[in-house]
């Protein structure tokens, strides 16, 4: 295993470490239970949204705390989701008494942790809504299963929640939002390599030189197929046909499109990518309006990358526009 | 007789370190089963969490049973994370209502707590047999249990019985596809890998039985 | 080889053809030869601020063309320096009357495809001015060699003469500040793997397991030294212990700190690191008075980091907070 | 034996395209070579900057051999980059200077056309022999060319010692640290590889000697 670690058991600790010596002005760090929130917390009267998962997708979350995001992030051990208690004691940091907005992916252990600590916010008299965000088309949808579970999308819809919230929108309103984001977005991503799990040092998979995993998540975990090492032109049009046709765009439609890297994939590559995804999008007469390039929510060292395209209108790019501080998303 | 056949807090305890020992022996097995169908945490997630059950063991002595089982749940609940930490939080949280203001559980009582615990497991995730999750290593096992009390075993054999179907239960996930966690992404490759929790599930049962086996063996 | 690309002979171009979809608003992309320039280039009155240098370092230096940095880059083939007639292209397409600044990376090849370039605009009659980046300590410095080649100091020399240009600094002066940001700042490097040239298809050098390689630049070259791993902690220590030594910082000096990562490091590994280096200039009082932590200057999908610091005085904190908006570096 | 120590557009072309074809032939070679102690790039710029040389010999037919060097002088400044770029690139150059407003160049000429490109280069990026740089290899190749033609031997013979010369130059840079360039770097651990530049130039006067022994052989 061949990492700039010190300790398997530590690398969320002194991650969060190294942040807080290197954004005091955006946001603070707490250690046991872990969570950062931004630095000017709590917000009187502003809705708080807290965001979580495991660690190994740096940015996310932590990397969205700050004026225009995310009020909290919760992170859990790699590839884990946070606790209830570890998410209450986030909450109680910023809540600033107009509510809380949880932005939570659908994983189910994700879901549990978020919900038990909800139900006892609720007990204590503290609104809360929930944003589940499930938009990787590469997991079918089904009412008996665990559903899609949420990728690239959570970015998105934590900066866009986030602005709806510092401009003062109440809870129902910046959860309406947010469900919006949810709906109107689709991912999908593909993989070149596994990624090391610090405290298992070894691949979770193993890919020989000419494969790659297609409808991977970003947990290391390997995807729905694993088929032969295509080009990148290929894999650009496979993803985002996959979202095209999932989430119907009409002519005309406006887009905001993520073009994410999992942490190992150079950007020269996502720009390789991004020049076909553009392509392909003018062929059908789709707006790119808004993009992002680059490693937003990642798995550790994994090479391989995600396509996220969410359908905007007019509202959304205004909150989408609206000014953002934070160590990883900054206009 | 009635001795042995009375539970109280050092049995417990025993089965909680008892189990700790197991899933630090078989935390490489449980990651390995999770990296081949979901995310390559699980034994790692368990062992942080029973490591802080053990520790919590030492330093809080309680007679309450209903007390004990809710700290281990909520030990587990604030510790383990992910899928797993809730659910075997609920499982523990759920035995300790049952086992509220109580010294000691008759072994029907136990049976019943362990019963409680599945059923809030199987409502936090809504898993259903079937679904290649922990469900179905404990489900068959209570079964077991109440069966084999039933037609009059002692509560260790009825343990040991219940062990033998959870194993079962454990193996029956190798075939299944699975549609609720993780490895429901997989879809169809999800098929001919046994599941991570339903391992530890299966484990956490044949703990109780080599501990209340044990204590019957001693008091006997 | 397994990379997102289509083919080995394309991928700056198809590269450069993303950037082109993606930032219409901040950069032009012209082809054959190869540069980019600021949207709005040229800028009557205003010092053309040039750099350029081979590919495979995104986001430099094709990311860093825009208000406040660059205005124009001269991306070569992958780890290739430009040429002549390219550099010479791109000066011609952002002259704005006010001479040219060159930023050049003390690498021969760089080094000589620049002085070329700048030999033809002097007999053009268009004043020229050089800033050499040569900042790596990991190389021996000696009238006798090439010298130290340049590595992460190029990033804050671009944004820090970017500033001073755009601000309407004549040339003399924003080739001084230049000069002063190159005399003042050091860097060096460590890599855990190599990277693979698209071209050659496999692995510039291969490491052990557990081997790093010391003092390494930023072209998948072997480094200096190649020794056991060793933890982040060690390796941030040896590192910024090299570097301190260098450039002896008194008590109480300033600095900017970049710890970069190669391409193919995590996010989280790189705040590992700032972690222990934030310690350690807190050891021997210097305030590390801004930072930039992620991938920068990189080597293609090279696993590992490099350290640089760059002394500061109001002058040069003054042009780092101004305004930029390029691609890679905004605020 | 005037015609044939006369050197006039054909042979020089055809040294250019056995050149051309040398490098396409040695360019994993030339890469490996720097792959090991520089940035793995060596044999792809040198291909890129001959493929282009050996397109603009087919459309462009000049016969003032001045221009003719001068077009592929530019041609390697404006397309191989890197390091070698300039310094081929003014090799070449520099032989056109030298040539300019010539037909036919006598073997002295040829040979001062050379000396004037090596000096070029020398100039270009200040290596001094020693350095490990394709300056090894050029300079011994140099002083061997002038040596046999002072002592009377052929074009064709004098190169074939240049040759040889370059040859051994080149194998010399294995011992050598770098002093120049990216392999200066590496500080010792330069030692023990071969230079790729010099490699690349033993090539160039190795398709030289090829191509004017050739067209002596070919005249008589
Ligand atoms: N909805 C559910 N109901 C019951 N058990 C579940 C459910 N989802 C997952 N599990 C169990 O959790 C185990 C995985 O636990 P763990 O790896 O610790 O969490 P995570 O999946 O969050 O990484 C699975 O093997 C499965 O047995
Ligand atoms: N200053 C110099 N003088 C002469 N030759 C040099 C000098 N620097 C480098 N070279 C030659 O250039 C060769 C490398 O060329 P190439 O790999 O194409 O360029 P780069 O080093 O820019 O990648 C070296 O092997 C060496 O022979
Ligand atoms: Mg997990
Ligand atoms: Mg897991
Ligand atoms: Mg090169
Ligand atoms: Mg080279």
């Amino acid at each position: 295993m061949k990492k700039l670690i010190n300790n398997p058991t530590l690398v969320v600790e002194e991650a969060l470490a190294g942040m807080a010596h290197a954004y005091p002005h955006l946001l603070r760090v707490n250690f046991c239970p872990n969570y950062v929130v931004r630095a000017d917390a709590p917000q009187r009267g502003k809705v708080a949204v807290i965001a979580g998962g495991g660690s190994g997708h740096e940015p996310m979350h932590s990397g969205y705390v700050g004026v225009g995001m995310l009020d909290a992030a919760c992170p859990g051990p790699i590839f884990t989701s946070p606790t209830p208690d570890q998410i209450l004691a986030a909450a109680a940091a910023v809540d600033g008494g107009a509510g809380l907005l949880f932005i939570v992916k659908n994983y189910t252990g994700d879901v549990m942790n978020f919900a038990i600590a909800a139900e006892e916010c609720q007990l204590a008299g503290v609104p809360v809504e929930t944003v589940l965000i499930h938009d990787d088309v590469a997991v079918e949808d089904s009412l008996y299963t665990a559903g899609r579970r949420g990728v690239g999308v959570t970015v998105l819809a934590e900066k866009i929640c986030g602005a709806a919230a510092e401009a003062g929108a109440p809870l129902s309103e910046v959860a309406a939002i947010g469900r919006k984001v949810s709906e109107q977005g689709r991912s999908m991503g593909v993989a070149l390599t596994s990624c090391i799990v610090p405290a298992v040092g070894r691949p979770t998979f193993t890919l020989p030189e000419d494969e790659m995993e297609i409808g991977i998540g970003i947990h290391g975990e390997p995807g729905r197929q694993r088929v032969a090492l295509q080009s990148a032109d290929e894999i650009t049009e496979m993803l985002a046909t996959t979202i095209f046709d999932d989430l119907p765009f009409t002519r005309g439609s406006r887009v905001i499109a993520l073009v994410n890297g999992m942490g190992g994939t150079p950007l020269m590559e996502l720009f390789i990518i991004f020049r076909r995804l553009a392509e392909l999008c003018e062929e059908r007469d789709i707006t790119i309006s808004r993009n992002l390039i680059g490693n937003y929510i990642t798995a550790l060292e994994m090479a391989g990358c995600s396509l996220t395209l969410l359908a905007v209108d007019d509202e959304l790019l205004h909150w989408w526009d609206a000014p953002v501080h934070t160590p990883a998303l900054h206009w | 007789m009635t001795s042995t056949s009375m539970l109280g807090i050092t049995v417990l305890i025993d089965w909680m370190q008892r189990y700790a020992d197991k899933i630090t022996e078989h935390e490489p097995l449980l990651t390995a089963l999770d990296a081949e169908i979901g995310d390559a945490d699980h034994g790692i997630n368990m062992q942080r969490g029973f490591e802080e059950v053990r520790m919590r063991l030492v330093h809080e002595r309680t007679d309450d049973l209903g007390a004990f089982f809710k700290s281990v749940g909520m030990t587990l609940l604030s510790k383990v994370g992910g899928a797993s930490g809730p659910l075997y939080g609920t499982l523990f949280l759920r035995m300790g209502m049952v086992a509220a203001g109580k010294r000691t559980l008759t072994p029907t009582e136990f049976a019943s707590a362990v019963a409680a615990g599945v059923e809030g497991i199987r409502q936090r995730g809504s898993a259903r047999p079937g679904d290649k999750t922990m469900v179905d290593a404990l489900t068959p096992a209570i079964i077991a249990l109440h069966q084999a009390l039933d037609d009059g075993a002692t509560l260790c054999a009825a343990l040991q019985a219940a062990a033998i179907a959870g194993e079962a239960g454990m193996k029956a996930t190798i075939p299944m596809q699975a549609y609720k966690g993780r490895a429901s992404y997989l879809g169809p490759r999800s098929i001919g890998h046994q599941d991570p929790g339903a391992t530890s599930a299966f484990l956490l049962i044949q703990s109780a039985a080599e501990s209340i086996c044990a204590a019957e063996a001693h008091d006997s």
